[in-house]
């Protein structure tokens, strides 16, 4: 395929839809497509938008899971089967799996949508997979199934309605203390991967943290991804605790719509 | 080999980044910068923020792409403050600003001039924002004259002005901005604008269902029109327009172009293409017998 | 489920044998005939026999291709005994004409008016060849109403006006023509011009220098084109520009076209072309629960 | 490659000019290309114009032979080894070599071009070469060494200054007579070519012949070099005995730069 024409959308079918979570729900799409774990792809409603999610499903169909935020989101929860949906991508670079032998993820909320292929490719490549998910509550609690088929799962809610009561930060710090691992995978709101990747750094493990920044283009031309002088869309999402920790602006700095500096909990 | 000299700003090689791609803010140019331009472009500053279209603001078809941004941009205060120290910069940073009259291209270019820019680039061409370049109605002769005059008396720093190449007459326009004081002429902006449908639902792709063309699809007329360009003018030209290559770049030279800008080439081959660009150029002059870039400005008309 | 009806002209099929290619003879016709093509358009005939431009004619470009034949073609005289009888032809046969007046294009209508064409096309556009098109100063609103007036009174047969998407103000001059009493607009010619250099030699690789630019590169900016015209036009609109598959075709009449030609495409997929797009057009209609491909003309704009 | 890139023309410089004869000369470039024997490609000078001509090397470096004839070839013959020559191909099909035990091949001037690769290949696919070898005189015999490796040479020259007193035709006529093919490949002016035919429908010899037509865009387009509803760049310039016999125009008609239909031998 020619270098332009793989930028192209690509529609397809949704051809089930799984309501996962009273706000979050899984569609999957009629559209063929290979991409590495923390890839990501351009979802494309006509007329609506076009917005960056994970996959959690590649091969003959993909899917992708979505939590309801705001327009774009909201459009999609009213689709039904059967409906067109366009993508582009997969684009970014993905998490590297080599020479894991025993791995730790930690998600947190729609943050398991970045980290379920994870989890599964790298049980399926015989590493060992501890998966620390935190939820707000019980019912956001999403591919409870699949997780436990390659993950020894470990669940805090901030309400305790499952698991361990509290943020993911303890429980982490619990867990790490216990037992060592190669390395750590991060995909959650930008201040909690702070919290994470501060303990990486206490507790010397390896770390990959899956990040989130406006996107226009996904290409690397729009500037609005910038994380220092990297680009999210292409340079990352998924980046090194070494990259992170020489970062000026993770946790501090992102930049809006218009391209103007913002500060993480405003200014 | 490779350097040059334009309106008196020495570039170590004649690649610039063209205004509107990885130049937000400084992070941004910095990038391009490692990636080994030339000379680097900010995205083209409005007097206000503007948040620009909903996406999609990029459509791709198999020969280029499509872009309607709507010049989001976080506007001039913010800019003032971005660019205000660009001493990390070991190239030539090149202002950029747009708007819908004289009368704010004056308020800008005076704002900017106080900044240490190598250059200040009037696009009076952009194909598809309301308001502004050619919606605006800057693409004709008289516009152009009024806008780079009112502007010249508010700079000495080099002012260039980016014309479109889709307009039949702009060779006049060009011509119109030379007489108005303008030091280069940049050619082009994108083509068209151009539409692509997502035909599973009728629909056309971007938010702002038009965009202007980029890419190798418009590189022949943008040759073309350097090629009509170095023939009338006196000031340098600066061709953009599908440079994936060096070899483009050096058919952009032959032309008569002075300097060369990418802009869609970085979505292909990352923001490094300057330096893949250099490399390929380096090569062909060396195989072709050629000492200096400078030797190949306008060949192909002899 | 691919038949329509354009000008009360029957077509199989709404793929249209472009002007210029494979249209010097009967010959040639009926190849593109037996590739499936709905309609067949002869080259364009002048009063006198030309020769055209010295080879190269045809320079392309990783994007499209560009042409500069001069118009060569074997005259008026020549191409009257050579379509005097059409009776070979299962599918309808259009004329195509050039002139450098209107005086002539008058004495070329009035005898292509006594052959059994299915219709005449004026082609306004061509942006490459002096004396002829735009280069003879025919892309003007002026220009058109005057030319396609007087061609109006010559012939009850229908007019068609092909018009060069290049120009801004191509919606003035499509309409300029409807109102002259042409029955449909061609949209569009080639764009441009373009030119391609040979860097080894620092020399344009056509022998004209320039040539118009066809193929992928120019769907788009002829997709929006289109989509502009059909907020205006009363009349039927004929979309060429960059098709090379059934899917591209269903842009153009989702964007407002009637029918659509091909030209450039024959060059890659071989005179098949139209079968192969009308196949890809079945089933794209099939599975997208279409009954006709009438149905999808315009649908972009809803 | 993508489908326009491929028709963009590959620059390189003449490595070497060997003087076959008075009046011809072969090239031989820097530019790396396969091709079927048969198939041709179009030589580009720039300012000066592009031709076709057959390729009589093949491979990592190509060569033409070239035959002076007006303009565009005399400005070739004038250039140096050094000169850049532009090239794009290869067009148009070849001819086949299928089950060729025992060949025949009939060439006439510089029609020897497109055969002389299509003597070597059938020789190495192992097929035993008969090839009769028509000119003016001696001095017009090219690549007599090359041939006489791989083919049974019968040379005949209208002055008889070498081999066989007379035209091929009677030659060829002798040869048939003696023995009998699997096949005849024949390459010269059109009127012996429309002989050689006439030979092969008598003696029942399968045969193709490549053809000659005035060409300006060798990719189908514009029409120029049509023979009936046949465009000798892609569907020929190789065509079968069938064919031509089927042919209203061959021998007959070619179209000439303007397109106007033109009689061979004039009106
Ligand atoms: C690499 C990446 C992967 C993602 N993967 C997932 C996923 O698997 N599942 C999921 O539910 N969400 C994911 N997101 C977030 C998702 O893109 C946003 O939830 C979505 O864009 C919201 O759009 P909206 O119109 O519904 O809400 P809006 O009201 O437009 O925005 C709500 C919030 O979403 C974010 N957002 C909006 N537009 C964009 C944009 N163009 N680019 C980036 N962020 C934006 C902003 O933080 C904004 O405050 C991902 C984001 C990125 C960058
Ligand atoms: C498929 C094919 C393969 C050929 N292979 C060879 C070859 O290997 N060696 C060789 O010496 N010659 C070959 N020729 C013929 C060669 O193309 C002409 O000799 C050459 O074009 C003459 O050009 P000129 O400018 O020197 O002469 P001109 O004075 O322009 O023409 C002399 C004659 O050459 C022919 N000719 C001119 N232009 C063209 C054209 N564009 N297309 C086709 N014929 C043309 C015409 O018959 C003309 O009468 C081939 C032709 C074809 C069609
Ligand atoms: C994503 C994108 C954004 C652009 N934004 C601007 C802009 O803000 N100001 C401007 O003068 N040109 C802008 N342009 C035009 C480019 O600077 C350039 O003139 C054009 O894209 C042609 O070059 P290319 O083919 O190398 O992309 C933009 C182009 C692209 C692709
Ligand atoms: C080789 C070639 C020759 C052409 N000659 C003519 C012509 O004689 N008359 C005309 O009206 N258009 C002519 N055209 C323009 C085509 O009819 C068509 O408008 C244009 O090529 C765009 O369509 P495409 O992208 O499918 O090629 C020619 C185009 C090509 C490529
Ligand atoms: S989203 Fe545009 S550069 Fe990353
Ligand atoms: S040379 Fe143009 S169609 Fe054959």
């Amino acid at each position: 395929m020619n270098e332009f024409a793989k930028h192209m959308i690509k529609t397809g079918r949704i051809t089930k839809i799984v309501e996962e979570a009273p706000n979050i729900k899984t569609f999957e799409l009629s559209i063929a497509m290979h991409a590495e774990p923390g890839q990501f792809v351009m979802a494309f409603l006509p007329q609506v938008g076009e917005r960056p999610f994970a996959l959690t499903q590649a091969g003959k169909k993909i899917a992708i899971t979505v939590k309801k935020r705001g327009p774009f989101t909201e459009k999609l929860f009213s689709l039904k089967e059967g409906s067109f949906l366009g993508i582009r991508g997969p684009y970014g670079k993905g998490f590297s799996l080599q020479n894991v032998g025993k791995a730790c993820l930690v998600a947190a909320g729609i943050g398991i949508a970045a980290l379920i292929r994870l989890a599964e490719e790298l049980a399926k490549e015989g590493a060992s997979v501890t998966l620390i998910f935190a939820c707000k509550s019980a019912n956001e609690i999403i591919f409870k199934e699949r997780l436990e088929k390659v993950a020894s799962l470990h669940i805090a809610t901030e309400d305790g309605s499952a698991g361990f009561k509290g943020d993911c930060i303890e429980l982490l710090e619990k867990v790490l203390k216990k037992q060592s691992y190669d390395k750590l995978y991060c995909c959650g709101p930008e201040a909690m991967m702070v919290s994470v990747l501060k303990l990486c750094e206490k507790y010397a493990i390896d770390a990959e943290f899956a990040v989130e920044r406006y996107m226009k283009c996904a290409v690397g031309l729009c500037g609005h991804c910038c994380l220092d002088e990297w680009l999210v869309c292409t340079d990352g999402p998924v980046f090194s605790k070494e990259q992170l920790l020489a970062s000026k602006e993770f946790g501090r700095i992102y930049y809006s719509k218009s391209g103007k500096r913002m500060r993480f909990g405003g200014d | 080999m490779l350097a040059i000299e334009l309106c008196g700003i020495k570039l170590k090689n004649p690649l610039i980044l063209a205004s509107g791609v990885l130049g937000l803010n400084k992070n941004n140019l910095l990038r391009a910068q490692k990636g080994g331009a030339g000379a680097l472009t900010i995205k083209s500053i409005s007097l206000e923020e503007r948040f620009g279209h909903e996406t999609p603001n990029v459509a791709f078809f198999e020969a280029g792409m499509l872009n309607a941004f709507g010049y989001c941009n976080p506007g001039l205060e913010e800019a003032l403050r971005e660019f205000a120290d660009l001493s990390c910069f070991s190239v030539p940073v090149i202002a950029s600003c747009t708007a819908s009259n004289a009368s704010d291209f004056v308020k800008l270019v005076s704002a900017l001039d106080k900044l240490d820019f190598a250059a200040i680039e009037l696009p009076l061409s952009c194909p598809h924002t309301p308001g502004h370049g050619l919606l605006a109605g800057q693409g004709t002769v008289e516009a152009t004259k009024e806008i780079v005059k009112a502007c010249r008396k508010k700079t000495k720093k080099p002012l260039w002005v980016k014309i479109n190449a889709s307009l039949p007459n702009a060779v006049d326009i060009a011509l119109a901005a030379e007489q108005a004081g303008a030091d280069a002429i940049t050619c082009s902006n994108t083509l068209g604008p151009g539409m692509v449908i997502n035909i599973a639902s009728a629909k056309p792709v971007l938010a702002f269902k038009v965009g202007g063309v980029s890419g190798p699809a418009i590189r022949p007329i943008i040759v073309r029109t350097i090629y009509d360009l170095y023939k009338r003018l006196k000031i340098p030209i600066i061709a953009l327009g599908g440079v994936l290559r060096g070899e483009h770049a050096i058919e952009m030279l032959m032309a008569g172009a002075s300097a060369v800008g990418i802009a869609t080439g970085i979505a292909i081959r990352g923001p490094d293409i300057f330096k893949k660009c250099c490399d390929e150029m380096s090569e062909w002059l060396k195989k072709h017998d050629y000492k200096s870039v400078t030797e190949l400005i306008g060949v192909a008309h002899e």
